[in-house]
Parts: structure tokens; C-alpha cells; sequence
């Protein structure tokens, strides 16, 4: 059971063996990347940065709950920061578990807790060369009619 | 009381720096300590009630500050 | 979008690069192990068969019908057959989408629809030198009152 | 008409064997040909209905053979 932040590139297969146990039939992978696309708008790359001490606080604490709620103690969680380009991998969480719907109960746990919760910030930079701080709670006011 | 509050994205952005130092009551709260941030210059870009941190952990606008606490003014997070 | 047997171990960390797409901001990795305990016995191995041509039919229909109702063109579905050891992996199902709560739909929905209609067994090698094959429906009724 | 029917798993166990060929009325159909595969010795210990394929779809008792066709008699499927 582990939050962390790091700077290099992500490694989804070395999480996923990190979670792996010969009592857990159901290994679940969530990968985040940086899309091409944001709001309609074309993005060209993102930089991630945090309030790191408290982040990986936050990461190890739902790692905890994750596991604690949904009965598992295989839950890695990963976010990368830094800048990254397109297609890269931002977030990583690994869960594995005896029965797959605890999986997909926890592994979707952790993201939505890890967006709620962690002070991560991201900055996009779009092809028209600015760039903006990400607000979801912004992207979500302006879907409310 | 002196106390540190550390700035990020884009609250440090309008703010111009990426940390502060307060002059507080001993008995001051979060809340006293989000006044004097939100009176600083660019202060009034920022939303009437952000988050706010103490000590690694969210706190509430009543939280009882204590000398050499580290308070952080958290902007809308956007992880993952 | 693909679903195919293999005798080979399967190679999760490919088949997610197989979904990946710089559109997609959300991929899920499901993995399906071979557990060491099932209905209270002690597994020691597994051994896996199907009816091939039909299995793979269904999995490239599961395939298509994931990627239509979730709106995704990236899904891959891959089944091991053979004899499998403690922890290897049986099942592998890699989905992107550009949001995650689509991506986690489609992920749940393939591997519960495999598991209802793909015509592939399953023989449970036991710690006592017996060896039975695996009945769901089975186990199933024992469950109910 | 002949239609070979082919065998699985603990189906093909209890029958000995894992496809068996079936002469069968030209206006046959699937439970037609369940009837002559149930009616083999260990057959008794198959379900009464069980699920049947026909050119690798699954397939209703009703449904009309033909000369060709290739069916399967599916045990309760396990992947995964």
C-alpha cells in the first residue's frame, strides 16, 4: 500500500507486479495521460507540479482507505510530475484484489479521491502557444445550465 | 505570531510569490490568516473562501493557528 | 479493437500500448490471475481450453460491442489457454477512452460479458493430486438459499 | 443428413469422447440433435438442455440444421 509522487516517467508494468499476489484474481491498472485535447481546445503538452509533502500525504492516505474500505492491502498509487508531453502518463494506481468487482470498486475509488483530494496542479500549454492552469471546479460551473 | 503560508499554481501566479509571512494573533484562525493574504496586491483574484491546509492536512476556517504551523492556500486541485 | 487465444504468456504492458492513444486520456489494464484458492481449496495450477474458433469469434464480437456502447475504438481482449501456474495471467483486457468513466464501463463490461458467453474451460488442479473442472453456474446455486 | 457435433471439457469427459457424428433428418434441428447425443452412453449426466453452437454462434433448440453445419454442445463456460 503506497502514494508517491516522481519525477520520472511512470512505470505501469513494474506497478502492476508491485500490486500482483497469488490470492488476488483481479489486478486492475489505471493509467491517466495528458490528451491532445482539452475543452475543445488543442493542447500540446502539460507541466505538473504540487504541494509535494502534502500530496503524498493525501496519496498514502487513500491508498489506505482504498484498501481498507474494499478489503485489499494491494493498492499503489503513482503521479508524475513535471513536464509531459502528450500521450505521457500522469497518474498510476494499481489495485489487485481476490474478486474483480472490489477491484473496480477500489481502483475507481483511489482516482476519483486522488482528483478530489490531492494538491496537484497542472498547467496546459495549447498549440497557440499560452498556456492555462487547469480548474476542474471552472470546466464544471460552466457545464451547470 | 509569525507564520508561513505557502502559495501555489495559480494563487502564487496572481500573488507574484509562492509563499508569505504573517504577523498573527496568538489566537488567530485560518480565516484571520486568509484575510491578510487576501488583502495583499492581486489578493482579490482569488475566490472569498479557498481551501486552506494546515500542516499537511485540510483545515477549516475556525482551525486555531499555533506558532511554527505550516498553512498552505490550495487552489482548485486538478491531479491525475 | 481485437480479441484472440493465445498459448503464449500474455504480455499486459503491450497490450495497453496497443490501446494507448494521444485522444484517450484514461486507460484501464484488467488482469485476470490464477488464484491460489477457490471455494476454500488450494489450487495448485489450472489448465485452460476452449473451443477455439467460437471463443475467439465471441471475443472479437465482445470486442465491437464494447467499443459501440462505450464509444471507444481501442479495446483489446486477450485469453491464455494452456497450463497456467499460480499467478499467471489468464485474461488480459486493455481500454482507452478520453474519459475515465466511460473507460471503466467498458473494461467491466468485457470481461462480464467473456465471462458469461466465451466458450473456454477451466480445469482446477488441487493440492490433493485432484483435478476438476471449474462450473460458475454451479458454484452459483450453491449460493443461493 | 450428417452433422458432426462436437464435445468440451467435462462434456466431452463423461462422454468418452470429444465429437461424435449424427445421422439426422434433413428437417433436424438442434434439439433433434441433442436428443441423439444425450441418448449416448453418459449422456445421463449431461443437463437436460444444454447450451449448443452452431457455426460458432449459440443457437436455439429450434433452429433448423443443415447439411454442413457445424454444432457444439457448450458445459457452462469458465473463462477468465
Amino acid at each position: 500500500m503506497r502514494g508517491a509522487l516522481t519525477r520520472e516517467p511512470l512505470d505501469p508494468q513494474r506497478i502492476l507486479a508491485e500490486v500482483a499476489d497469488a490470492a488476488c484474481g483481479a489486478l486492475i491498472l489505471f493509467v491517466g495521460t495528458v490528451r491532445d485535447m482539452n475543452d475543445g481546445r488543442a493542447v500540446t503538452g502539460m507541466e505538473y507540479s504540487a504541494y509535494e509533502a502534502m500530496a503524498e500525504r493525501e496519496m498514502t492516505l487513500i491508498a489506505a482507505e482504498t484498501g481498507e474500505r474494499f478489503g485489499t492491502a494491494h493498492v499503489v498509487i503513482e503521479h508524475r510530475l513535471g513536464a509531459l508531453a502528450l500521450g505521457d502518463a500522469s497518474v498510476a494506481i494499481a489495485v489487485a484484489h481476490p474478486h474483480r468487482a472490489e477491484a473496480y470498486g477500489a481502483s475507481r475509488y483511489a482516482i476519483e479521491q486522488l482528483k478530489q483530494r490531492v494538491p496537484v496542479w497542472k498547467r496546459e500549454h495549447y498549440a497557440d502557444g499560452t498556456r492555462e492552469w487547469v480548474d476542474p471546479t471552472r470546466a464544471h460551473q460552466e457545464v451547470l445550465p | 505570531m509569525d507564520i508561513t503560508a505557502l502559495l501555489f499554481a495559480s494563487y502564487a501566479d496572481v500573488l507574484g510569490r509562492d509563499r508569505v509571512q504573517l504577523a498573527l494573533a496568538p489566537d488567530a484562525t485560518v480565516a484571520d490568516a486568509l484575510a491578510q493574504i487576501l488583502a495583499l496586491p492581486g489578493g482579490e483574484q482569488l475566490p472569498p473562501q479557498p481551501l486552506v491546509a494546515v500542516n499537511l492536512a485540510y483545515a477549516r476556517r475556525d482551525h486555531r493557528l499555533r506558532a511554527g504551523d505550516e498553512i498552505a492556500v490550495i487552489p482548485p486541485v486538478a491531479g491525475g
